[in-house]
């Protein structure tokens, strides 16, 4: 199919119809309903956690600039720990890896504490730490903090890379309560087996976007989960007519097989 | 054959990485910083001799000469844009190489609309699976029985994974937790894949050094 | 014997790396024998895509890997271009986009094979070197899909298109009979855009890590083939009748995967048993 | 205005390229039966796109050296770390040159297949001893989502292997680990992976059309 045939033309249409849609009832201030995870409660938990045993909760940023989205959602989740830290009177420290995400991580941090006012509680140079650029020597030094604070929890929130695993080492050999969250696949599996909850893919933007209740954050989310229906609806459609023997069943099914030549 | 020397620097350097997993040391920052600079030098050199000079130089310069439709020529303006890279080197002017990067931004956006949707018609139609076993065209025997089996095992996967993934609908009711549990599980079983997978490169990094170590540079040693 | 487990969580690191390092070099010391196996679906395909190459076609290999990850690129490399060397089928390497130090990897490989095949380099192979765009790879391969000469004037040495007579009768993806691509992580785009809009067959080799990521294309027939890392490159020199090194490699991963699923049941115990001891009263 | 700009340039940048596999073929009859207009400029706009995006090649290397020579010149720590990566740099340049201009260079040689090939190689290698003591020290299978994980990939992982088939090589061939390990691959990673595929085409068309027409991260 060197050029688009009917089909693949509406079906472009469709979606980018959906999602400029969605964008453009975001600019008119609607926000639209997106579900909590469960991921949520259970950071929330973690934080309780760490206050029960007074140890200090420790998030741990990725290594996407201030430019891509994935960092948005992780400082809205990032905003809304330290709410919650402020809340319980219990320390908090913020790694991070990104120079350009440095200065917005300290402002989230900042509101977050003047929100609960508690804002002389707040000392950014204790608090926001860059630890450094280079992969492995933040994976490291992020481990070395967690083992030298004791911290009470763990939350690694971001996109990480190979070293996840070296970050991820220390605290559940320390037995903590570790979360962590990352839009891509590749690097779960190694925090599935090293921490007790893990937000994946896709739950990532989703966390974000229901916690910061931004309405575009929200409205590409939904956009993105009408692609998604209107997807799964042709394959349902077609499993469906698979089934049977019908000439028309068949029919529909021939159109899709079209496709896959 | 490669040369002695080659093999006696490539072991010395691969031991001196290793030292890193001991202690961080001089020797290690040298090494990493000497290979640093090796890959830039080379990738300069091919990015000349491999895409500019054949694409770009040559073409201009026999134009110029003569040798070949002067139309060619024109490509000496690619110039402007191209130049306008460099502009990121300065904080003031820096706006002038967005104008460049913003063209390549949008060409991959136009290209990526067209790969994606060649991309995902065909899994849309593959993934439409015959689940009765009658529907099969040789009736239904016990590879028709497996089949449509597998066909259901992947359907449920496939629809309880986007059902988990789901999230402008409140999900927290009794008919759709159970078959987002379902999803979870089989996102976990997609994932161990993934995992296996990894240990297995992971691995395969260091056997290939080992292979090295031993098989290239100390086992000739041996033998003479 | 709980106490004993309960220690070895406590080991200092550098023992283990050393104990890691020991039990890794048996396999290259003592040969192991490979138990007789039937190749995947996945191999077979891209085995069957070379053997069913018509005299008049080529076979285009993208060889996109470098030093980063030629522990398991090398060998699908290497087995591949021993078989179409024994076909005689004649085949043009190109790097695209990935590491501008792949032609040097691809040739390293390629030389030595085809010099025994007693291939002639011009008349039945080329290396074309390596090509970059600023917008990523997709837009190379969509337009040398349309014009290969066009994109790719001269070989990596600088010799032109004209001077290399395997060249005068490739000219566009028509003339091409199947794509092979080689790199960490093949991009999706060589699909898109050769399978997706030409039909061409389409077969990757990848690293094991991505191996999962792209069965959905082999089951869907985006993908003729594919090679999964180093198993992969195995079960093909076993089609091909050439154990090499991905053979080795893989015999040799045995001892590798097996230490990994011991460490973990291992530390899993002691783990249990220091668990088992704190709870016990002082 | 600037950004007016900016925003015009991606914009048609993204636009040919669309527009070409939009339009067909060939227009319907009544719509004039022309050719598609687009189709025959696609290889020189692929080289414009080749040839000013390689035109970049100069500006990593630009910026490495500024930094390393202001390391030097400041006498900071790393001197060394960085008068060797400024020799080395030139002595890449120079090998590479020597390599492509007589085809056989012992510095060459030397310079890719002994440091550069080994350092890269090797600090690879590393990351397998790492995760040889993070199995050991710290997988738990302390959740049912670990459990089933690692179940899965222990089949994986003996299934890819030649150890797995000695296993269970008398057993019948349903039973053997090297089926089991397909088929995890085959049906419930397929299903799960092209669920994310789907998900990931949303996904891809927002962010295409968000660089398209340059509305930026915040905004979508």
């Amino acid at each position: 199919m060197q050029h688009a045939d009917g089909f693949t033309a509406i079906l472009m249409a469709a979606f980018a119809t959906l999602i400029l849609a969605f964008l453009w009832r975001a600019r008119r201030g609607r926000v639209a309903y997106v579900r909590p995870i469960p991921g949520i409660a259970s950071l929330e938990e973690a934080v309780g956690r760490a206050t029960e045993l007074g140890r200090p909760v420790i998030f741990v940023m990725g290594g996407s600039d201030i430019r891509d989205i994935q960092t948005h959602a992780a400082l809205s989740v990032l905003s809304h720990v330290a709410r919650l830290a402020a809340r319980l009177r219990t320390p908090f420290l913020t790694l991070v890896k990104v120079a350009n995400v440095f200065p917005f991580a300290e402002e989230v941090l900042r509101e977050a504490y003047k929100a609960e006012g508690l804002l002389d509680q707040f000392s950014a140079d204790q608090q926001v730490r860059f630890l450094s650029q280079d992969s492995i020597v933040y994976a490291m030094s992020a481990g070395r903090t967690i083992e030298e604070t004791r911290a009470g929890c763990a939350i690694f929130y971001g996109t990480f890379d190979f070293t996840s695993l070296l970050m991820a080492e220390p605290g559940a050999q320390m037995g903590i309560i570790q979360i962590a969250g990352d839009p891509g696949l590749a690097q779960i599996p190694f925090f599935v087996c090293t921490c007790d909850y893990t937000i994946i893919g896709e739950e990532y933007f989703a966390a974000g976007a229901y916690l910061s209740r931004d309405p575009t954050m929200r409205g590409t989310l939904v956009s993105q989960d009408l692609i998604k229906v209107l997807l799964a609806g042709l394959v349902l459609l077609g499993t469906v007519c698979a089934q049977f023997a019908h000439p028309w069943a068949q029919a529909v099914v021939e159109f899709f097989m079209r496709y896959k030549r | 054959m490669t040369h002695w020397l080659v093999i006696w620097i490539g072991a010395f350097v691969t031991l001196i990485t290793f030292s890193y997993l001991v202690k961080d040391n001089p020797v290690y920052r040298f090494v990493q910083h000497a290979a640093l600079g090796v890959t830039v030098g080379i990738a300069l050199v091919v990015a000349w001799y491999h895409v500019l000079k054949p694409l770009w130089w040559t073409p201009v310069l026999e134009a110029f000469e003569g040798t070949r439709a002067p139309a060619a020529g024109l490509w000496l303006l690619a110039l402007a844009p191209g130049g306008m890279w460099y502009f990121q080197l300065s904080r003031k002017w820096f706006w002038i190489s967005t104008l460049v990067s913003g063209l390549f931004i949008g060409t991959a956006a136009g290209l990526a609309f067209k790969g994606m949707i060649l991309l995902i018609l065909p899994q849309v139609a593959a993934s439409i699976k015959v689940v009765n076993p009658w529907a099969h065209a040789d009736g239904p025997g016990g590879q028709a029985l497996l089949a449509s089996l597998n066909g259901l095992v992947f359907t449920v996967g496939l629809l309880t994974t986007l059902l988990y993934f789901f999230f402008s609908v409140r999900t927290d009711n009794r008919l759709l937790r159970p078959p987002m549990r379902v999803g979870r599980v089989m996102i976990m079983v997609a994932l161990g894949a993934m995992f296996g997978s990894t240990v297995m490169t992971r691995m395969a990094y260091l056997l290939d050094r080992l292979q090295f170590l031993y098989g290239t540079w100390l086992a000739p040693l041996f033998s003479g | 014997m709980l106490s004993w487990l309960g220690r070895l969580g406590r080991v200092d690191r550098r023992w283990l790396y050393l104990g890691t390092v020991a039990v890794l070099l048996v396999p290259f010391i003592v040969t192991v024998p490979m138990p007789p196996g039937r190749a995947s679906k996945a191999t077979r395909g891209l085995y069957d895509a070379v053997e069913s190459c018509p005299p008049e076609k080529v076979v285009l290999i993208d060889s996109s890997w470098d030093m980063g990850s030629q522990a398991e690129n090398y060998a699908q490399l290497e087995c591949v271009v021993r078989h179409l060397c024994d076909r005689g089928v004649k085949f043009v390497v190109t790097s695209i986009g990935v590491t501008p130090l792949a032609p040097s990897f691809a040739e390293q490989v390629i030389t030595p094979i085809a010099e025994r095949a007693g291939y002639v380099y011009g008349r039945d192979w080329v290396n074309m070197g390596y090509v970059q765009a600023g917008g990523g790879a997709g837009v190379i391969i969509n337009g040398m899909c349309k014009d290969f000469h066009a994109v790719r004037p001269t070989d990596a040495y600088g010799r032109r298109v004209e001077e290399l007579p395997l060249l005068g009768r490739v000219r566009s993806i028509d003339d091409i009979h199947a794509v092979y691509c080689i790199t960490y992580s093949p991009t999706p785009e060589w699909i898109s855009f050769v399978q997706g809009q030409y039909g061409t067959p389409v077969a990757f080799g990848c690293m094991t890590i991505m191996g999962p990521s792209y069965f959905p294309y082999l089951d869907s027939g985006q993908l003729c083939g594919m090679l999964v890392g180093n198993r992969g490159a195995a079960e093909y020199e076993e089609l091909v009748g050439h154990p090499a090194k991905g053979t080795q490699l893989i015999m040799a991963a045995s001892f590798g995967n097996c230490m990994i699923i011991l460490a973990a049941v291992l530390g899993n115990l002691g783990a249990w048993a220091r668990r088992r001891r704190e709870r016990r009263p002082a | 205005m600037r950004r007016a700009v900016i925003r015009l340039v991606t914009f048609v940048g993204g636009l040919f390229f669309l527009l070409e596999f939009l339009l067909p073929e060939r227009a319907p009859d009544w719509a004039g039966g022309f050719d598609n207009p687009l189709t025959p400029h696609l290889t020189d706009v692929t080289n414009f796109v080749i040839i000013v995006g390689t035109m970049a090649f100069l500006l990593g290397p630009i910026n490495l050296v500024r930094s390393h020579v202001s390391t030097i010149l400041r006498r900071r720590k790393g001197l060394l770390d960085s008068a060797a990566f400024l020799v080395f740099l030139v002595l890449g340049v120079a090998a590479a040159i020597q390599h492509f201009e007589q085809e056989a260079s012992l510095l060459y040689d030397v310079l890719f297949y002994g440091v550069l090939f080994a350092f890269g190689a090797s600090s690879m290698a590393m990351l397998s001893f790492y995760l040889v003591s993070a199995a050991y020290r710290a997988f738990r299978m302390s959740s049912l989502d670990a459990g089933v994980m690692m179940l899965a990939a222990t089949v994986v992982l003996l299934g890819q292997v030649p150890v797995g088939d000695w296993i269970t090589y008398s057993l019948p061939e349903w039973l053997h680990l090297k089926t089991w390990a397909q088929w995890v691959m085959d049906v419930p990673n397929n299903a799960v992976q092209r669920a994310v595929l789907i998900g990931a085409c949303g996904g891809a068309f927002a962010a295409g059309l968000r660089h398209w027409l340059g509305l930026g991260a915040r905004e979508l």
